[in-house]
């Protein structure tokens, strides 16, 4: 969404394709237009990606305003000079996207929405923030919706509240939703496909089923691993040894063969590519077909 | 494990006090821990699960003495925590550590690892000098860590290392007692399990007591012996758990098992849903406090609070419906 | 909490700090190991007898505690005592002062306030470029020099060598003061309807007010600049943006009035200092105020003048550090008034 | 400086004065300093008064004529008709007897300055004749009288307007009369405005009448800071300001500014504490050393910046009797050899270290803000130096000095100053060298000597000429071998003003008298 | 922590001068042309003590400058560069002597108040609140004129108004760094509050009290300055550069070098320590290290 601050961030090379058009190569004004539009995003941390000096209703109101979403101050039929009657026009705008913006918190299943839109962020709980949030960057039916970990600072069951309405909302206005998480459960339950990374890099990609099924990276089956499970007997958990690196002085090649058992000397100097291994399973290591094998026996050997 | 109680409350209770008023009268409480019995048996780890915010930390730090509480009793080896003097206390405190759920913060920026490690030796008069040095080596070691990392300031670990090291603190008394508050909620997958695996290992070696903070099931069934399910400042339910992962009695911890996402898309959940938000402590629902999010809600639950009681054996449960 | 009892609650907390001033001041003016009696008859010249009429008209010959009783009970009674500089009842002092004093310090306020926050602004968005360097750099300047130079340069410049400003006072030769209702002259004059003597006042006040504030103005400046960086690094500046709102609407209406919250702070606590700055910027611009007036009584030892100053001052500073408390619940509605 | 060839006048219906100091009040019963006079002088008026420079004659004001009686007692005084109050009042013998009378009843609490009448008159001296005719019996004969009347405290006020506005009540100020005037003079009070300024416009009613060149309106306004009042002058906001004698260099010889200096009775003097606690200074020999030691020529140069002249005595030059101090020539000049020697033979030579007096601190003070004394106070402690006696230099905010000088003996030195309070050297040499057995000792110096409180008795109670000059003498001889201070200089009087001003002229008994100026 | 300054130009320059200051006050004695001369004296109390005089002669009275003089000479005939590079080692000695004691009673009253909390912390701020509601000047002011006029007692003035500050300052140091975890961490090995007070909060508090002793160290000295040109200023004959510039502004006119030089000092040294100030606060704050 381009929404790196400039300086520090930049893009430095590559290409994003939106319904055809690369968006870098966009104009500051297009972008504007295409944001909050045609893609909408959540944001990690509920507490604080809304403004805390407006009101909910006034912060949905405004996008909704912005995206003409309820029709625009005719500028021809009111005269330049009439200042009262072109705040009559923004007041009644403004009333309108407001009753708007009630009935976008409604969908979200917010109880009592008339006066949820006039609180202010800070007189509401973690998961109602986040079903606002939701509701402002709906309230436009953008295309594609990007949510950045929605869930991770919630709780569990309120969690559980909101991907349910997630997958409901999905269901009702037919948006792409691109969702970012660590959470392998909420990836289980909610999406079709996903995308490994690790320090910076997709390492495997594919549909949810086979991803997690046969795992052919040796991060992705070790993530597999270290998750407790509720329905796994009890014992010694498996670990990834090492920790995270740092991306000011990544490793060399393959950014994640000082943590990997496979690791040989090419890892050391190539950066794998990323080669589709079956239908719509991509992965980037230069020995997934040993994980491959290994996951099958290990699989084997767990499912009776 | 024996069968020896390390630790037990007596209707403790926490209320923070909310000022206001012209001349900053006190208002209204929070009550974050009201009128909570539990119990721990030497060597095992009682898991305490619940929401954001039900008063599972404050709990922690009133059986500690970190905070006074407000009311109620904290038996720790017969001894009656919340009576004794300051003293007393902190001649008592080498047995009962605590770890913390923010490995950021709760390590002074300002000071080395050795310091650090090196500091209840120092004040407690344990070690001094080349002894507290070989003492804090040894420490590390335990945790997993070198002797390279003795002269680092703490911003320069990584997260998990730096849990390591809050554990490593609180091992150096020789406790009998530790409080884990959520020790790994701020840690990677990856690290996490690290950890996890790290309490598990010392337990055995130096059968450790663990009352273990998390609001994490998978985590909970991972590594407790017992289960105690926090909701509002109360404890609703108490199982082993096994028990508890095979049967729910109340609501609430029925509610809150089905809505783990589970790791796996070939298992399809079935989810019990709530209505509504964690309550305020601060105006708690009259009667049962959960009997507005309660999908069996009766009549009498807004009116009467269930006491917990043994439903079968090991099996405590405050609802109306047992 | 209601407003109206928070303001109650407030304004009795004061109490206890108004007493406080009383008290340090009185043992600042008293352990002065000279008696000022002889000063106040005349110096040398002085009569003995008058001397000790006003050694006993002060107390002087009791003790300070006995001494700092009688002056409560004035106060209690509304009386201030007497300036014997002046030689008037002190009230009718501070009635021609403050007002002059307040008037000098709300202008200062009125130009400090917009140019420091777009001076803030201006600088944050082109952060690190040019400008921002050389805002920054005359801001940090500003609040470098010693204001009573500054106040002098400006004078030589702007009064005499190009004379497009008056020297001093509050207004000019041959205008008379407005009827006083308010004792703001541009005030009473409006009400008036006396157009010549709002000018006039206007035109006097431009260079002492700008000198008298263009620390603050640097301060509110640096303030402005840094909160604003911080603000638009905040999340729901990220949110305003990915909603698609213009750069302009993002500054405007999201980050700037919540960069506005420490400013308010800072120019509430800058209310003291232009008071402060007050004594040196108005003796040079020969302007009848409080600051003056203190700084004569502070050296003539005129107890009470000094000791109903300073509780005037200490009344409008924290009275004024209401106003901002108040207004930052207006700005920020996550401050609850007098919250826990 | 950028000079502007041709300024037009600004104001030229207002004489504008930029001055130090606010009047402490304006009512002529309680004035006793010159931000007051200057109001004062020009609001209400006297029986009599001076004219331009002359300070010997005194010319006929609300009194047209008076005779005094061969005892010198009795003065009987005819007085001016039709004269009016600025409020439309008539002016009889009336009020003058009552602003007498209240002078001396209400005994000015505030200032003490009813001392001046009370000399020679009380409530009984003063009498009516008829509605134009007073008639006053002195208490004493006194040789100044007439001078006193000259003064403020003489002037005379409007018994209907005090009256109705509070009255005489004994021992207290007349918080009315402090902030109001009516009076007779040529300018009534428009405004005052404390600390700012004080607006007279012309009276009506003045008995002068208004023919010939007059300014309509007054302006006194008060400036701290001296910059202020040089840009003023030079700007030609101001008419006439009072600017230090330091800054004088910065408005002489500036186009259209006239700085002409004029000898005042304003005397600069180094009293010194002859019951100290440093016992040396109750040593004759050791005060006549520190009168050779003190550099006159210096302070006259660069502490007055040359506008001073050496003082012989107490007597300024000018004031009647002055030439019996040694025919008005100063006995002592800057000589350190003549001081080494009076102090070797009175046997306080220098130590191994080459200090004198066992190095002794003395002690020397001056207020704070005063340049001129702290110029000369650090050139005299470098001569002492010079001495070999070691002193410090301290300055005192001003009532903190006042109350170190008379209620503590922890000083040695201090640089003071005396202004004249009417013409008469009684004035001077009463309060400097009288002790305090006849009421006097101003400066708390502890000195005294019985021959010189006589002969100061003496010559304040004769009317004879020959006499006062003979008792003054005598009293000199004795002081100034014995110098209870160090006699510095008489400075000069500087208005700066603009050379549009015309009419104006310096009376060192009445500075400002406002209707004799106008602009042009 | 000097690698960072690199980022910022203006902080630079402070730094630079600062460096620049105190390579005067400390080579002063070498740099300058006329030195003063001492005498020992006693005082009222029977005391001695040894005073510092610059020699006066009126032959040289306002000298322009020139190799002779370099800043020109006073109304003294005195060395205006001097007094100037002279003052250097009194100015510096004021400004420290103030900040730093009030900072050491601001920080012990601020930490007990914020630590212990309860009655203590209620009296403490209650006390701050009266000293914050007098504007410091005229608190200033009051507190040196009865004192009476000396270099110490403006350290004493300026002491008495500047400790509240720092109380407040480090008091909410305290309340925010109280709710560290590492704080309650010392508790739970039975650290006692004075171990948690100077171990733990001080040198966590350090950061933001380090960027108000330095933007206070160049207000001390306007501050001064200011005393000093109301006329509470220290004694007359001392080379600070406040009473200089007092002393100097009547001769503004016809003698522009009196003031110049000093004001300059003043100048440069407070701004050589706001830039300083501001720098090390951009680097020690991390939300605006972005
Ligand atoms: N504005 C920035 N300036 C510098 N580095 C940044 C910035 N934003 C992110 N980074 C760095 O880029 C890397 C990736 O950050 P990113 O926020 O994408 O991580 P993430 O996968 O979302 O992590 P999380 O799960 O914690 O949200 C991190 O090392 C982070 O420190
Ligand atoms: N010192 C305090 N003063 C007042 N209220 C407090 C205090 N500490 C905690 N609380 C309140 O007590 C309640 C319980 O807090 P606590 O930290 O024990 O929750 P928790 O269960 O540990 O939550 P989390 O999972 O987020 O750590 C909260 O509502 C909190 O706001
Ligand atoms: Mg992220
Ligand atoms: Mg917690």
């Amino acid at each position: 969404m381009q929404l790196i601050p400039d300086p520090p961030g930049k893009i430095i090379d590559g290409q994003i394709f939106f319904e055809g058009e690369n968006l870098l190569e966009k104009r500051a004004k297009d972008m504007q237009y295409i944001r909050g539009n045609e893609i909408s995003m959540i944001f990690q941390e509920p507490m604080t990606a809304l403004n805390p000096v407006y009101t909910i209703g006034d912060q949905i109101a405004e996008v909704l305003i912005l995206h003409k979403a309820v029709g625009e101050v005719d500028k021809k039929e009111i005269k330049k000079y009439d200042i009262i009657g072109k705040r009559k026009q923004k007041k009644n705008l403004k009333k309108k996207s407001i009753k708007k913006a009630v009935d976008s918190l409604r969908m979200v299943q917010i109880p009592d929405p008339e006066k949820v839109a006039e609180q202010y962020p800070h007189e509401l709980s973690g998961g109602m923030r986040q079903r606002a949030m939701i509701a402002m960057m709906l309230a436009c039916n953008p295309k594609l919706l990007i949510a950045d970990e929605p869930t991770t600072a919630l709780d569990v069951t309120v969690q559980a509240q909101i991907i349910d309405l997630m997958k409901d909302m999905q269901r009702r206005t037919n948006a792409a939703i691109w969702l970012i998480t660590h959470d392998l459960g909420v990836i289980a339950e909610t999406c079709d496909k996903v995308g490994v990374m690790y320090a910076g890099y997709i390492v495997e990609f594919g549909d949810v089923q086979s991803i997690f099924d046969w795992p052919n990276h040796p991060y992705t089956r070790g993530l597999l691993k270290t998750i407790p499970k509720i329905t796994k007997k009890r014992g010694k958990l498996d670990i990834i040894p090492g920790f995270v690196p740092n991306l000011i002085t990544p490793p060399s090649g393959c950014r994640f063969h000082p943590r990997c058992k496979y690791a040989t000397s090419e890892c050391k100097k190539t950066p794998p590519p990323l080669v589709e291994v079956e239908k719509n399973h991509f992965v980037a290591c230069h020995h997934y077909e040993d994980v491959k094998l290994s996951v099958i026996s290990k699989y084997q050997q767990v499912k009776p | 494990m024996n069968d020896e109680i390390i630790l037990k409350t007596d209707h403790l209770k926490e209320y923070f006090p909310i000022k206001s008023g012209i001349f900053s009268k006190v208002k209204d409480y929070v009550r974050a821990v009201d009128d909570v019995d539990i119990y721990i048996q030497k060597g095992e780890t009682l898991g305490i699960a619940g929401e954001s915010g039900c008063g599972k930390t404050t709990l922690g730090r009133t059986i500690l003495q970190l905070i006074k509480p407000t009311d109620g009793k904290v038996f720790f080896m017969g001894s009656d925590l919340s009576k004794i003097n300051k003293k007393k206390l902190r001649k008592l405190r080498p047995h009962l550590q605590i770890v913390f759920q923010d490995p950021a913060s709760s390590l002074n920026p300002r000071m080395i690892i050795k310091k650090i490690v090196g500091e209840p030796l120092v004040i407690n008069g344990v070690a001094k000098g080349a002894d507290l040095e070989k003492k804090v080596l040894e420490l590390l070691k335990t945790v997993g860590l070198t002797e390279q990392h003795m002269y680092r300031y703490p911003h320069e670990f990584s997260g998990g290392q730096r849990q390591r090291i809050g554990i490593a603190r609180a091992l150096a008394l020789n406790p009998d007692f530790i409080v884990l508050d959520e020790p790994t909620s701020a840690l990677d997958v990856s690290v996490q399990a690290q950890i996890l695996n790290l309490l598990k290992d010392l337990q055995k070696r130096f059968g450790l007591t663990y009352l273990f903070i998390t609001h994490d099931l998978s985590v909970i069934n991972h590594i407790s012996d017992r289960i105690a399910i926090m909701y509002a400042g109360k404890i609703v339910e108490v199982a082993p758990t096994k028990d508890l992962f095979k049967k729910q009695l109340h609501p609430y911890t029925q509610a809150l098992l089905s809505a783990i996402p589970i790791a796996d898309p070939n298992i399809k959940s079935k989810r019990t849903h709530l209505r509504g938000e964690v309550p305020s402590l601060i105006h708690p629902p009259s009667g049962c406090n959960f009997h507005p999010r309660c999908p069996k809600e009766m009549p009498k639950c807004s009116k009467i609070e269930p006491e917990l009681k043994e439903s079968s054996k090991g099996h405590f449960v405050a609802c109306h419906l047992y | 909490m209601k407003t109206w009892e928070y303001i109650t609650r407030r304004l009795i907390l004061l109490i206890p700090v108004l007493i406080g001033v009383t008290i340090l001041t009185f043992v600042v003016s008293h352990v002065i190991p000279a008696d000022p009696a002889m000063h106040f008859a005349g110096g040398p010249k002085a009569q003995p007898e008058t001397i000790e009429r006003i050694r006993e008209e002060l107390h002087l010959n009791e003790p300070v505690l006995v001494q700092y009783f009688y002056y409560l009970n004035d106060l209690v009674h509304f009386d201030l005592g007497k300036s014997y500089l002046e030689s008037r009842p002190v009230t009718d002092s501070l009635a021609q002062y403050f007002p002059a004093t307040l008037e000098l310090t709300i202008f200062a306020m009125l130009i400090s306030i917009p140019l420091g926050i777009v001076g803030g602004i201006i600088s944050a968005i082109r952060r690190n470029k040019l400008s921002d360097h050389i805002t920054r750099f005359i801001a940090i300047v500003g609040y470098s020099l010693p204001i009573f130079w500054l106040a002098l340069m400006f004078q030589y410049a702007f009064a005499y060598q190009i004379p497009i400003l008056p020297l001093e006072g509050r207004l000019s030769i041959g205008v008379s003061a407005p009827p006083p209702v308010t004792g703001l002259f541009v005030v009473d004059s409006l009400l008036a309807g006396d157009l010549e003597a709002c000018g006039s006042a206007l035109y006097h006040l431009l260079m002492p007010a700008f000198t008298l504030g263009f620390a603050t103005l640097a301060l509110i400046l640096r303030m402005t600049r840094s909160s604003m960086l911080e603000v638009m690094g905040a999340d729901y500046i990220r949110t305003a943006r990915a909603k698609g709102l213009s750069e302009r609407t993002v500054i405007f209406k999201h980050a700037l009035r919540n960069a506005l919250i420490p400013t308010v702070t800072v120019s509430g606590l800058s209310f003291g200092a232009l008071l402060g700055g007050a004594v040196l910027t108005e003796t040079i611009f020969n302007w009848p105020g409080m600051g003056r007036f203190a700084a004569s009584a502070v050296i003539g030892l005129d107890f009470n003048s000094v000791m109903g100053f300073t509780l005037v001052v200490a009344i409008t500073y924290v009275l004024a550090n209401l106003i901002v408390d108040l207004l930052y619940a207006v700005i920020d509605p996550r401050v609850k008034l007098g919250g826990v | 400086v950028e000079t502007e060839t041709e300024i037009e006048i600004k104001n030229p219906d207002t004489i504008v004065f930029y001055t130090i100091g606010d009047p402490k009040t304006l009512d002529p019963a309680d004035a006793y300093d010159t931000a007051s006079g200057e109001v004062i002088f020009s609001i209400y008026e006297g029986l009599i008064t001076y004219k331009g420079a002359d300070t010997e004659t005194f010319y006929p004001s609300l009194a047209t004529d008076w005779s005094v009686s061969n005892d010198s007692l009795t003065w009987t005084f005819n007085l001016r008709e039709n004269v009016k109050f600025s409020n439309g009042n008539d002016f009889t013998a009336e009020d003058v007897k009552y602003s007498f009378d209240r002078v001396l009843i209400m005994d000015a609490p505030e200032s003490g300055v009813s001392w001046i009448l009370s000399q020679c008159m009380d409530t009984n001296s003063t009498k009516i004749i008829d509605d134009y005719t007073i008639e006053i019996t002195l208490t004493d004969p006194y040789g100044g009288f007439l001078a006193l009347l000259g003064y403020t405290v003489g002037y005379i006020v409007d018994k209907e307007t005090v009256e109705a506005h509070g009255g005489v009540v004994a021992d207290t100020e007349n918080e009315w009369m402090k902030e109001h005037a009516v009076g007779t003079g040529p300018y009534m009070l428009d405004h005052w405005t404390h600390k700012t300024e004080v607006v007279l416009v012309k009276n009506e009613n003045y008995w002068g009448g208004w023919d010939g060149k007059h300014v309509d309106k007054v302006v006194i306004k008060t400036a701290d800071e001296p910059a202020t009042r040089i840009l003023a002058l030079l700007n030609g906001d101001a008419d006439f300001a009072y600017i230090p004698y330091e800054n004088l260099e910065d408005v002489e010889g500036e186009d259209g500014v006239i700085v002409q200096p004029y000898d005042s009775y304003d005397v600069v003097l180094v009293i010194l504490n002859t019951k100290s606690n440093n016992a040396y200074l109750a040593e004759a020999e050791v005060r006549q050393a520190l009168s050779y030691a003190f550099n006159y020529q210096s302070a006259i140069d660069d502490a007055y910046i040359g506008y001073m002249s050496r003082l012989p005595g107490c007597i300024p030059v000018g004031m009647p009797y002055y030439e019996t101090q040694n025919n008005g020539v100063p006995v002592y000049d800057y000589d350190l050899v003549e001081a080494e020697k009076i102090l070797d033979d009175a046997g306080y030579t220098e130590n191994d270290d080459g200090y004198r007096f066992n190095a002794t601190t003395f002690r020397i003070f001056y207020n704070a803000g005063n340049a001129e004394r702290l110029k000369m106070s650090l050139s005299f402690q470098q001569e002492l130096t010079e001495l070999g006696i070691i002193s410090t230099v301290t300055t005192e905010g001003w009532p903190q000095l006042l109350h170190r000088m008379f209620a503590t003996s922890d000083w040695d030195i201090i640089f003071m100053g005396w202004g004249p309070d009417y013409n008469d050297p009684d004035d001077y040499i009463a309060p400097f060298v009288g002790s305090a057995d006849i009421g006097q000792d101003t400066y708390n110096t502890g000195w005294k000597n019985e021959t010189v409180d006589e002969m100061i008795l003496k010559a304040k109670y004769t009317t004879d000429h020959e006499e006062r000059s003979d008792a003054y003498q005598t009293a000199f001889d004795i002081y100034i071998h014995d110098p209870p201070m160090i006699f510095i200089g008489q400075r000069q009087y500087i208005r700066p003003m603009r050379d549009w001003v015309q009419g104006y002229s310096y009376n060192p008994v009445r500075e400002w008298y406002w209707y004799d100026y106008y602009k042009e | 922590m000097l690698h960072l300054f690199r980022h910022s130009l203006l902080s630079m320059i402070g730094l630079a001068l600062i460096l620049l200051v105190v390579f005067i006050a400390i080579f002063a004695p070498l740099l300058i042309q006329e030195h003063p001369s001492y005498v020992e004296v006693s005082t009222d109390q029977g005391t001695t003590r040894v005073e510092e005089r610059w020699d006066i002669n009126f032959e040289n009275k306002l000298l322009p400058p020139g190799p002779e003089h370099y800043f020109g000479t006073d109304d003294f005939g005195r060395d205006i560069y001097s007094m100037v590079v002279w003052g250097t080692q009194i100015s510096l000695k004021l400004c420290l002597m103030v900040v730093l004691t009030a900072t050491i009673i601001g920080v012990i009253l601020g930490g007990v108040a914020g630590y212990f909390g309860g009655k203590i912390d209620e009296i403490i701020m209650r006390v701050t609140d009266v000293f914050l509601a007098i504007p410091y000047l005229i608190l200033a002011m009051a507190v040196a004129a009865a004192l009476g006029r000396s270099i110490e007692n403006i350290m004493m003035a300026l002491i008495v108004v500047w400790w509240p500050q720092y109380a407040r300052l480090l008091r909410g140091q305290v309340l925010s760094i109280r709710e560290n975890q590492y704080v309650e961490a010392a508790r739970s090995v039975g650290a006692s509050g004075w171990r948690i007070l100077f171990r733990h909060i001080l040198p966590n508090s350090f950061s933001p009290l380090l960027v108000q002793i330095t933007l206070d160290l160049g207000a001390v000295l306007l501050v001064a300055a200011g005393l000093s040109f109301i006329g509470l200023g220290a004694s007359p004959g001392t080379a600070e550069w406040g009473l200089m510039i007092s002393m100097g502004r009547t001769h503004m006119f016809h003698a522009w070098w009196y003031v110049t030089f000093p004001g300059l000092a003043i100048l440069i040294t407070v701004l050589g320590f706001n830039l300083l100030g501001d720098g090390i606060r951009d680097i020690t704050d991390p939300k605006l290290r972005r």
